[in-house]
């Protein structure tokens, strides 16, 4: 059996605060949905920063090497023609297409990388808590202990933040 | 995070989230006006007669337009160019702002961005349209043949290709990324089911985790990391379609970075076109505020004043060339034939947006209005005479030449603005043209003061 | 919080010594290597010109933030400040090509009969290329002396009107900077190689400079703050100048390369000549400047904590200044001394003597003020800067 | 049911059962019978020549036209002799239409003429030919032509009309009225056997030769001097100076293709020799000949009278000799005459006037000038024209009287072309009997009862002596297309002697030349080799008596001296050099080539002085009516003289096909008599606009050194006067120069040489299949010439300096177009060639704006129905239909809607070439390809070569001081130069 809190606050502030307190007590916070990002929460909740750059750059340097590499091969090994006198390795030439692709792969890569591990894609059925959580309530859940021991801690805290709507859910497992 | 308050609020009206929420989505929810019907129909209406007109010209050739042996691009190039210029203030106002941290983007590169892609999507269809064989277009791309033949990857037309294609495809992304979360919130307040299952589709199940809201700020950053230089290399590339050429008035090294300017100075143009009205018909008043429109209208004098400089620093090298070419094609261009598109273009795009460091006129949305008209026309004859005073009288005078546009080419151009503002108009009743939540998380630091005191 | 700096002896030693040793090498360059006056007039223009764009970039720093509405930078606004302060004295060593004109520029020179020179002659004659030089550096020295002192004058009394000042001051000083700095740079660089004309010349000097200043800036700030001055200075302003330098150097190869496609694409023999020799006769140095002044910069500051790493940032700042000089280098010397020239003892000796200098004047300078300006309405933003 | 051939002798057999003809050309025309009217033949087996040589479905509507029924193509199932598919057969033959005449090859491709290439053995012609010439190919295929005998417009059998014609031509002469046989000159010996055995048949036959240019005085001139009637053999390439009195010799004036190869010899320079003939032409309109004049002096026509007196009084007072004191000679002539007679013997003095008196002051002057026997001479006297004016003047007389009973006309238009058409029109209906024997309908063979239609010169057999001693013959290219026969046949038929016109030449010629020589041993040889070669010329030396005797002289001077300076407008009627009088003004090439100097096509105008329109206050385009008359648009010509107009005849065809038909507007009616000019011209402007179709709309080179020119006392000096400005940037380029390892093909274009006349162009416009496009698109800039004549005016508005110059696709080897092709569809030749790729290009045009010689061309429209999209066709020629089709070259892409094309340098022949040197184990020699451009030139001006063979005459050429390549300045590395040009302004007493 699985245990949690749910609650929302009407102002960021409250949660911010309230995030805060709760980590410190070392509960679980299982997540905050919130209307828009807010500024500082990623610290508080302990993310580490998000390893999407490292996929930009590597699939950016496959579409690099990818353009830079058919440019020169097709105009050098697989049909090399006589263009306007030009050398058949034009440098200066394939800069544009593979700075293009550059860009084009990374930012595939990117978003790919984003909506995969964020599990979110055309048809993606996440559940949706309350339908406010997209206007202007923050809504955070908090995982709780199966024994009930931190609830009324919890609740505490929530309430002292003038949390609404303080539901425990348990769900078997 | 601090704000000085100096500083005019961005957000005007005593909001909360719950009325930025309600007010940015009432025109998705409500029933469309008498106006936007009209409107429409005056739009799509435009859309058919260019549709008829591409298909005329696809029909029976080239030739139904003014071009000639001398002058092989006119208005479909000046129109491509034109319409990609204006593609660029979209991406410049989401990447480039939100690099600089410049908070007024938020509300409005929702609809900036959306504009880019229609703008781009007009710019497309011009080098397809002006080939002699549009259906054998699919020439372009690097697919494998039976010819066994490439691409010439030395082309600036195919560069074009690539950076267009790139560059639809990039800011489209960075614009739906942006949309998740919006439609998110759409989805979560849409009555009709069927609407709801849509938006719920278009949304990619969207929740608002902390998590995914970390990795959308640092996507969107990344993105726009990207979208930055990408914005300058489409219309440098775009420019290369000129300067690479030996032609007189093409070939000019100022081209790259000057295509780039003007083109955000034309796109700031359309931008405020657009948005003078939109925030008036959807009553957006409190989120583009008069000091949006002042902080566009600084870019627009700052871009404004760089193109003037690259157009007097064309003049001035062309003299200082001592190329007897270079020296006929600008004083072609400011005392030949086409002396009037010159001075349409000094007047419009240098002259008049001077008049801007004026404060008062900066605020005054109806001169900003007209200027913006302005600016459009102005950049417009840029790329006119760019083109056609340079093709018409190059360097052998026996081919020179006189160009002049026919009912088909006005037509297709007629027919793209036509699309460009279908699609505005039907996107603005489908997705927020605000985005809310960044709008939302700046209310707090840039609402307006009263706003505030009311808080505390 | 300390107020004032004050130039300790150490650090005075260590800049007479980086002068004394540019003398030593001078002195020894002469004898051993016997420079013509060419090579010494080109020398003295390439530091002119290197010295006077880190000084007067200072304006443009402050100048384009101010007018940006920026409220990050107010907290370093003294460092530019103080760059600014050289520039009388670039003034000063910029009227002195007057004796070398023979030498560094063949337009100078009486009875030439070549056609295009003497159609561009309206433009490139003695007096009216140092009548331009006193036009420049009075703009640049009257305006950049008006937002130095409209900070000071702040600094007294917290009235808005300065703040506003500030702004109309920017302004104009931005406006004759756009139009200035490509003119400078035709007259002074372009204007060596006399038939090659490009027209994006003037802003691509614009951006080696933009590099040339923020690498500069931050170097200034990594000294001051190892002397434990600038405490208020955190990771963010430092990302923001990181920023500046990454963006900057990759904005400095679009347009070298802007300029170099559409002439190695046209193949047009009036432009290409201009990169002939360059690429025959320098070609390592060539490809050099690029890797150093782009490709260093772009591969070492990509990630972000590299950016908000102060050490990393002032060894990778101090590359792409090296690299800059030698981009001057490279702008000034194909058309002067020609194909034979090397860099020896001469070139550095002279760049020590003028580093040696320059950084006396600017520290010397930034002894006057207080390092942090008061009543600025958007100091506290600075302050209070995160991302 | 199928009937298959068993072996080439039944083929052989059938053919011979089918014609009695001799073959002339082995298997052409089995293919051709398809288009005999089924005489003997049975259906069967027309069918199985069809199938049997395969014709394509172009045929196929031919056969269609022809009441055939329509056939499937099948390939060869049997190959023909000769014919090799792919392999283009060549014959030598002749052109000539009226005045006009040329020695030419025909170059078939599986039996169809496509292409007139000059035929380098002619001494006369040397192998040149002019854009008529080269289009007239074309006409073969024109579906205008008559295709049947006709009686009163209804068709009717051969046997039917000659049954009728000899019936009716025995009733006339046994009732002793006249006949009027009417042709044009004939040269043709052979032909004047057949008329005189006409004429001893039907002796009430008188025969009349008219022609629409009449040189008579010159004739008469000639026979008043000399006792000898006829045209002297003009020697350009003798003289040392030449003063011409607005005859245009290099445009019309005679034999222009002759004339041109002389001038350009004399003018040719190299390092060797640096001196060249003076060339002073006096004339109102600027004309092809004073555009490459060195010095020319725009006069009236009405003057140019008294100013021949003036010099030839000049001329007497150097000789020493009784001068006419009445004159006062102006500055201009003294000069003139002084040059003139520093080069005595080596001078020449023509004059264009048709006025006796004036040629007789000429001969005088050349004749004074001891010009006699060497630019001038009469062993080789020139043939073309014989028509005598008053001929006509007396037929129409005798026409208008009744006199005339039966009129048979032959080669002429009259009611178009002669001054008095109306009238004579009107005499014509009275006739009771008229046989056209023309190959078209025309204005007067419309007004005929009956037609008797010749064929087409490419499908007769003929002979012709178009300068004495200068034999030609002309063969046919393909068997008669529709049920024509020839003229000579019709009449030998008509006299009931054997039609076959081939046996009489063999027979005449077996009687007559064969003796002339010793090189073959009996007659089959030597007519078969001089069939191959096309031409026999005799050594024959004949010395002829050139003794002046002509005494009224004075009498004209008293005359000239005493007559009044005209002060109205005059106006000059001359031919174009494109349409000539008219007779080819159905050839859409033609109509679409460009005047040499207004560059204006399709349209015939007024060209008005810049003086005259200013004054009037008229602009190009503005439209006026002359003499209450006609109404014309006006052009404002540099050059023309101040008070003078002029027009081109041979516009305004009424019954012609649907390409010249009211193209432009007929003049003759301005004509009140059959002088130079027509004085006191009323202009009145209308008001009205109208469109001229003009190839090149600006003139000036804007100061830029395009055409690059020197006077020949510089170039004396200095070879490279005028190409100083060489832009040497050896060390300039940043990459290397791209290496041809075998050929890099190259040309060189001698500016010098070069008179701008335009075969040229229709040279490349019949070999390369470059399409028509109508008046209207050329308005609108869309023609598609490949090459293209620049023509410039410098200088002076009023008298401006000019300069042509052919531009090509310049083959560069660092080629602005190539680079910004998206699709790489157009790339560059390991042999240096810059070549199209037609099915790969896409139609960008991106290559056209960014060549900076404008030379490549845009298929705007579907020009020739090569595009897959129906109802679509821009075709205002009747390019496309099938039977024109035939034209086609074989070997060059018909270029499809919507992709671009240039001069390839003839790549098809080039390959021919190479392979012919492969099959044969050897290099190509140098000269052995030739452009069609180059084949074409009169002038030599244009040279094709490999620039790797060093000792070709193309690097002889290019390595000269004064060759420089177009706009080197933007490094293009161009494979085609040009030489500049030099002119000889020096005048040493004026």
């Amino acid at each position: 059996m699985r245990r949690y809190i749910s609650a929302y606050f009407e102002n960021e502030e409250n949660l911010l605060r309230a995030a805060k307190d709760l980590k410190e007590k070392q509960v679980s916070i299982q997540d905050v949905l919130t209307p828009f990002p807010i500024h500082g929460l990623d610290s508080i909740l302990g993310f580490k920063r998000s390893n999407i750059p490292t996929v930009g750059f590597i699939s950016g340097a496959i579409g690099c090497i990818l353009a830079f590499g058919f440019q020169a091969w097709a105009f050098i090994v697989d049909y090399p023609l006589f263009i306007g006198g030009k050398p058949h390795f034009a440098i200066p030439s394939f800069i544009p297409i593979t700075f293009e692709l550059t860009v084009l792969f990374a930012s595939f890569g990117m978003v790919f990388a984003f909506l995969i591990r964020s599990k979110l894609g055309p048809g993606a059925n996440n559940p949706i808590h309350d339908e406010r959580i997209t206007d202007d309530r923050f809504m955070i859940i908090i995982d709780l202990d199966e024994g009930g021991n931190q609830d009324e801690m919890v609740k505490e805290i929530l309430a002292k933040e003038e949390a609404q709507e303080i539901k425990v859910k348990e769900i078997e497992k | 995070m601090y704000v000085s308050p100096i500083r005019e609020p961005l957000v005007t009206g005593n909001k909360t989230y719950k009325k930025i929420t309600d007010e940015i989505s009432a025109p998705i929810e409500g029933k469309p006006g008498k106006a936007w019907y009209a409107g429409i129909t005056l739009t799509v209406s435009a859309l058919l007669f260019g549709l008829a007109m591409m298909g005329y010209t696809i029909w029976n050739g080239i030739g139904t337009w003014g071009l000639n042996k001398t002058i092989g691009w006119g208005w479909g190039i000046t129109n491509f160019v034109w319409w990609v210029g204006i593609g660029h203030a979209g991406t410049f106002i989401s990447a480039i702002l939100l690099l600089f941290r410049q908070k007024w983007r938020t509300s409005i590169n929702r609809s900036a961005e959306a504009m880019t892609l229609f703008a781009v999507m007009c710019a497309g269809l011009f080098p397809l349209i002006h080939m002699g064989r549009p259906l054998l277009g699919f020439f372009v791309f690097p697919y494998p043949n039976t010819r066994g033949l490439w691409v010439n990857f030395n082309s600036p037309l195919l560069w074009d290709v690539f950076a267009i294609s790139t560059y639809f495809t990039v800011s489209l992304l960075f614009w739906y990324v942006g949309l998740i979360p919006d439609i998110g919130t759409i989805r979560d307040r849409i009555k009709s089911k069927f609407k709801k299952w849509i938006y719920g589709l278009l949304s990619f199940g969207w929740t608002g985790s902390a998590k995914h809201w970390q990795r959308h700020e640092s996507i969107s950053l990344i993105l726009a990391g990207l979208a930055a230089p990408l914005v300058l290399s489409v219309h440098s590339i775009v420019s290369t379609d000129f300067a690479t050429s030996v032609i007189p008035g093409w070939h000019t090294t100022i081209f790259p970075p000057y295509f780039v300017a003007g083109a955000i100075f034309s796109g700031f143009a359309m931008v405020l076109t657009l948005l003078i009205i939109t925030r008036k018909v959807l009553n957006l008043e409190n989120y583009i505020t008069v000091g949006h429109i002042e902080s566009m209208n600084k870019i627009i004098i700052a871009t404004g004043s760089i193109v003037g400089i690259a157009y007097i620093t064309e003049l001035f090298i062309a003299w200082y060339s001592g190329v007897e070419y270079e020296q006929y094609a600008f004083l072609n261009r400011a005392t030949g034939p086409y002396w009037w598109a010159y001075w349409i273009m000094m007047t419009c795009n240098v002259i008049s947006p001077q008049l801007l460091w004026i404060k008062k006129l900066r605020r005054n949305l109806v001169f900003t209005f007209i200027l913006s008209i302005f600016i459009n026309i102005g950049m417009w004859f840029e790329r006119f005479v760019i083109i056609v005073t340079s093709l018409h009288r190059d360097y052998l005078p026996s081919s020179w030449s006189m160009y002049e546009p026919t009912i088909v080419e006005v037509g297709i151009f007629i027919g793209t603005l036509g699309l460009f503002f279908t699609c505005f108009l039907l996107f603005i009743r489908v997705f927020p043209v605000i985005a809310i939540a960044e709008v939302k998380s700046v209310l707090k630091s840039s609402g307006d003061k009263k706003d505030k005191s009311e808080k505390h | 919080m300390e107020d004032k700096y004050t130039l300790k002896r150490k650090t005075q030693y260590g800049i007479l010594s980086i002068a004394g040793v540019g003398i030593l090498l001078l002195i020894l360059g002469y004898f051993i290597e016997s420079p013509n006056r060419q090579e010494l007039w080109a020398n003295v223009l390439i530091n002119n010109l290197y010295f006077l764009f880190i000084a007067l970039f200072g304006g443009v720093f402050l100048a384009l933030h101010k007018i940006a509405y920026a409220g990050w930078y107010t907290a370093l606004k003294r460092i530019p400040e103080a760059l600014t302060k050289f520039l009388p004295i670039s003034a000063v060593l910029m009227f002195l090509i007057y004796f070398g004109m023979h030498d560094l520029y063949h337009w100078s020179h009486e009875g030439l009969h070549d056609p295009i020179l003497e159609g561009k002659a309206a433009y490139l004659n003695v007096p009216f290329f140092f009548a331009r030089m006193a036009f420049y550096f009075l703009g640049w020295i009257g305006l950049t002396y008006l937002l130095r002192k409209n900070t000071l004058d702040q600094d007294l009394n917290p009235d808005l009107k300065y703040h506003k000042r500030g702004k109309i001051l920017a302004a104009l000083f931005m406006v004759f900077f756009a139009i200035t700095s490509s003119t400078m740079s035709w007259d002074w660089i372009m204007s060596i190689d006399a038939h090659w004309f490009s027209t994006l010349f003037g802003w691509f000097i614009f951006i080696g400079m933009f590099v040339c200043g923020i690498a500069t800036i931050i170097l200034l700030i990594a000294f001051l703050k190892a002397q434990g001055y600038l405490e208020y200075i955190n990771k963010e302003h430092i990302h923001d100048m990181g920023k500046y330098l990454f963006a900057f150097s990759i904005f400095w190869m679009y347009l070298w390369f802007s300029q170099y496609l559409l002439i190695w694409y046209s193949h047009i023999p009036e432009e290409t000549a201009y990169f002939a020799p360059r690429l025959k006769d320098h070609t390592v140095l060539f490809f050099t400047v690029l890797i150093i002044n782009f490709l260093f910069p772009f591969l070492a500051l990509m990630t972000r904590d590299s950016k908000r790493n102060l050490k990393w940032l002032s060894f990778v700042a101090i590359i792409v200044l090296i690299g800059h000089w030698l981009n001057i280098y490279m702008l000034v010397i194909p058309g002067t001394i020609g194909n034979e020239a090397q860099i020896g003892l001469v070139e550095i000796g002279f760049a020590a003597l003028y580093l040696g200098g320059f950084l006396y004047v600017v520290l010397a300078s930034l002894t006057k003020t207080p390092l942090l300006v008061k009543n600025d309405p958007l100091l506290k933003e600075s302050f209070h800067y995160e991302t | 049911m199928k009937k298959y051939w068993k072996s080439l002798t039944e083929l052989k057999n059938k053919e011979n059962s089918i014609s009695d003809q001799p073959m002339p050309k082995g298997n052409l025309e089995q293919i051709l019978d398809i288009f005999d009217k089924n005489e003997n033949g049975s259906k069967s087996n027309r069918r199985d020549f069809l199938k049997l040589c395969g014709y394509s479905l172009a045929i196929s509507t031919v056969v269609a036209s022809c009441e055939n029924s329509v056939q499937k193509a099948i390939p060869y199932l049997i190959k023909p002799e000769e014919i090799t598919p792919g392999k283009a057969n060549y014959y030598a033959s002749s052109f000539a239409k009226g005045s006009d005449f040329c020695s030419i090859l025909i170059k078939t491709r599986v039996g169809r003429p496509i292409k007139i290439e000059g035929n380098d053995l002619s001494t006369v012609t040397n192998g040149g030919t002019s854009s008529r010439v080269q289009a007239s190919v074309l006409d073969l295929y024109d579906t205008s032509r008559y295709k049947n005998p006709l009686k009163e417009n209804e068709k009717l059998l051969w046997e039917e009309l000659d049954e009728f014609v000899r019936k009716e031509l025995n009733r006339l002469k046994n009732a002793n009225e006249e006949v009027v046989l009417l042709t044009s000159s004939v040269y043709s010996p052979s032909t004047i056997s057949v008329i005189q055995k006409f004429i001893a048949q039907y002796p009430n036959v008188k025969w009349v030769q008219y022609d629409s240019q009449s040189y008579s005085a010159l004739i008469q001139a000639s026979k008043m001097c000399f006792g000898k009637a006829g045209i002297a053999d003009y020697r350009f390439d003798y003289a040392d100076i030449i003063v011409s009195f607005d005859a245009d010799f290099l445009g019309t004036w005679l034999m222009p293709v002759e004339y041109i190869r002389q001038y350009a010899k004399k003018r040719k320079l190299s390092d060797g020799n640096t001196s060249m003939s003076q060339h002073i032409q006096l004339e109102s309109r600027l004309s092809l000949t004073g555009s490459n004049a060195d010095k020319r002096i725009p006069v009236k026509p009405s003057e140019q009278r008294l100013l021949l007196a003036q010099l030839y009084n000049e001329i007497l007072k150097l000789a020493g000799k009784d001068t006419y004191t009445v004159l006062n000679t102006s500055g201009d002539m003294q000069g003139i005459a002084k040059d003139l007679w520093s080069h005595k013997g080596k001078s020449l003095v023509v004059s264009g006037s048709n006025d006796v008196n004036v040629q007789l002051i000429v001969n005088a002057i050349n004749y004074e000038l001891e010009n006699y026997g060497s630019t001038l001479r009469f062993e080789k006297q020139l043939q073309t024209s014989k028509a005598i004016e008053s001929d006509m003047k007396n037929l129409l007389e005798d026409m208008k009287a009744g006199k005339v009973k039966a009129l048979l006309a032959y080669g002429v238009n009259p009611v178009f072309d002669y001054y008095k058409g109306d009238e004579f029109a009107l005499a014509l209906k009275k006739i009771g009997f008229t046989i056209a024997l023309d190959e078209v309908p025309n204005e007067t063979t419309s007004l005929m009862k009956f037609v008797a239609p010749d064929n087409h010169y490419l499908e007769s057999w003929n002979d012709f002596e178009p300068k004495a001693n200068r034999y030609s013959l002309m063969q046919p290219g393909i068997r008669p297309l529709f049920n024509t026969r020839q003229f000579q046949s019709s009449l030998l038929s008509w006299i009931g002697e054997d039609p076959d016109y081939l046996k009489f030449i063999k027979a005449y010629w077996e009687k007559n030349f064969y003796p002339m020589q010793n090189t073959y041993p009996n007659f089959v040889t030597y007519w078969n080799n001089t069939l191959q070669q096309g031409v026999f010329e005799p050594n024959l030396k004949s010395v002829s008596d050139t003794k002046f005797n002509y005494g009224g002289i004075n009498n004209i001077l008293d005359e000239l001296a005493k007559q009044p300076k005209s002060k109205g407008i005059e106006l000059q009627v001359y031919e174009s050099i494109a349409i000539g009088d008219g007779k080819m003004a159905n050839n859409p090439w033609l109509q679409e080539m460009p005047d040499p100097i207004s560059k204006i096509c399709w349209d015939n105008y007024l060209c008005i002085s810049p003086k005259l329109a200013s004054e009037l206050m008229m602009e190009t385009g503005d439209v006026v009516e002359v003499n209450s008359k006609v109404k014309l648009p006006v052009y404002v010509l540099p050059g023309q003289a101040y008070n003078t107009v002029a027009v081109a005849k041979g516009y305004g065809r009424q019954v012609c096909g649907i390409v010249g038909k009211n193209v432009g507007v007929n003049v003759n009616s301005l004509h009140n008599s059959s002088v130079d000019f027509i004085d006191n011209v009323n202009l009145i402007k209308t008001g009205e606009k109208y469109d001229l179709a003009m190839t090149q709309t600006h003139h000036s080179m804007e100061g830029r050194a395009i055409v690059r020119e020197a006077d020949l006392e510089e170039y004396k000096k200095n070879p490279a006067a005028g190409n100083e400005s060489h832009h040497a940037y050896e060390n300039a380029s940043i990459y290397e120069k791209p290496k041809f390892p075998n050929h890099h093909w190259g040309l060189v274009v001698d500016l010098n040489s070069c008179v701008g006349c335009g075969a040229c162009s229709i040279a490349c416009q019949a070999e390369n299949n470059v399409p028509v496009v109508g008046k209207k698109e050329v308005i609108r800039a869309h023609e598609m010439s490949w090459i293209r004549i620049d023509r410039y005016f410098s200088g002076d508005e009023f008298n401006p300096d000019v300069s042509f110059q052919p531009v090509m696709c310049q083959h560069c080897d660092n080629a602005p177009c190539e680079n910004v092709c998206p699709v790489a569809a157009t790339s560059h030749s390991s042999e240096g060639l810059n070549q199209m790729a037609y099915n790969r290009c896409i139609g960008t045009r991106y290559c056209g704006n960014n060549c900076p010689y404008k030379v490549r061309r845009f298929n705007w429209f579907d020009f020739t129905k090569a595009d897959s999209i129906p109802n679509n066709l821009h075709d205002v020629a009747e390019m496309t239909i099938d039977l024109k089709r035939m034209v086609l070259n074989p070997d060059v892409t018909v270029r499809a809607k919507g992709v671009i094309e240039k001069c390839s340098l003839c790549v098809q022949r080039i390959q021919e070439g190479k392979l012919n040197a492969k099959i044969k184990g050897r290099k190509v020699k140098d000269g052995e390809i030739k452009t069609a451009c180059e084949q074409a030139c009169p002038s030599g001006a244009i040279i094709f070569g490999d620039l790797n063979d060093k000792e070709s005459k193309l690097v002889k050429e290019t390595s000269s001081k004064r060759n420089y390549h177009l706009l080197e300045e933007i490094h293009t590395l161009p494979s085609v130069s040009y030489l500049t040009k030099i002119r000889n302004k020096k005048m040493n007493h004026s």
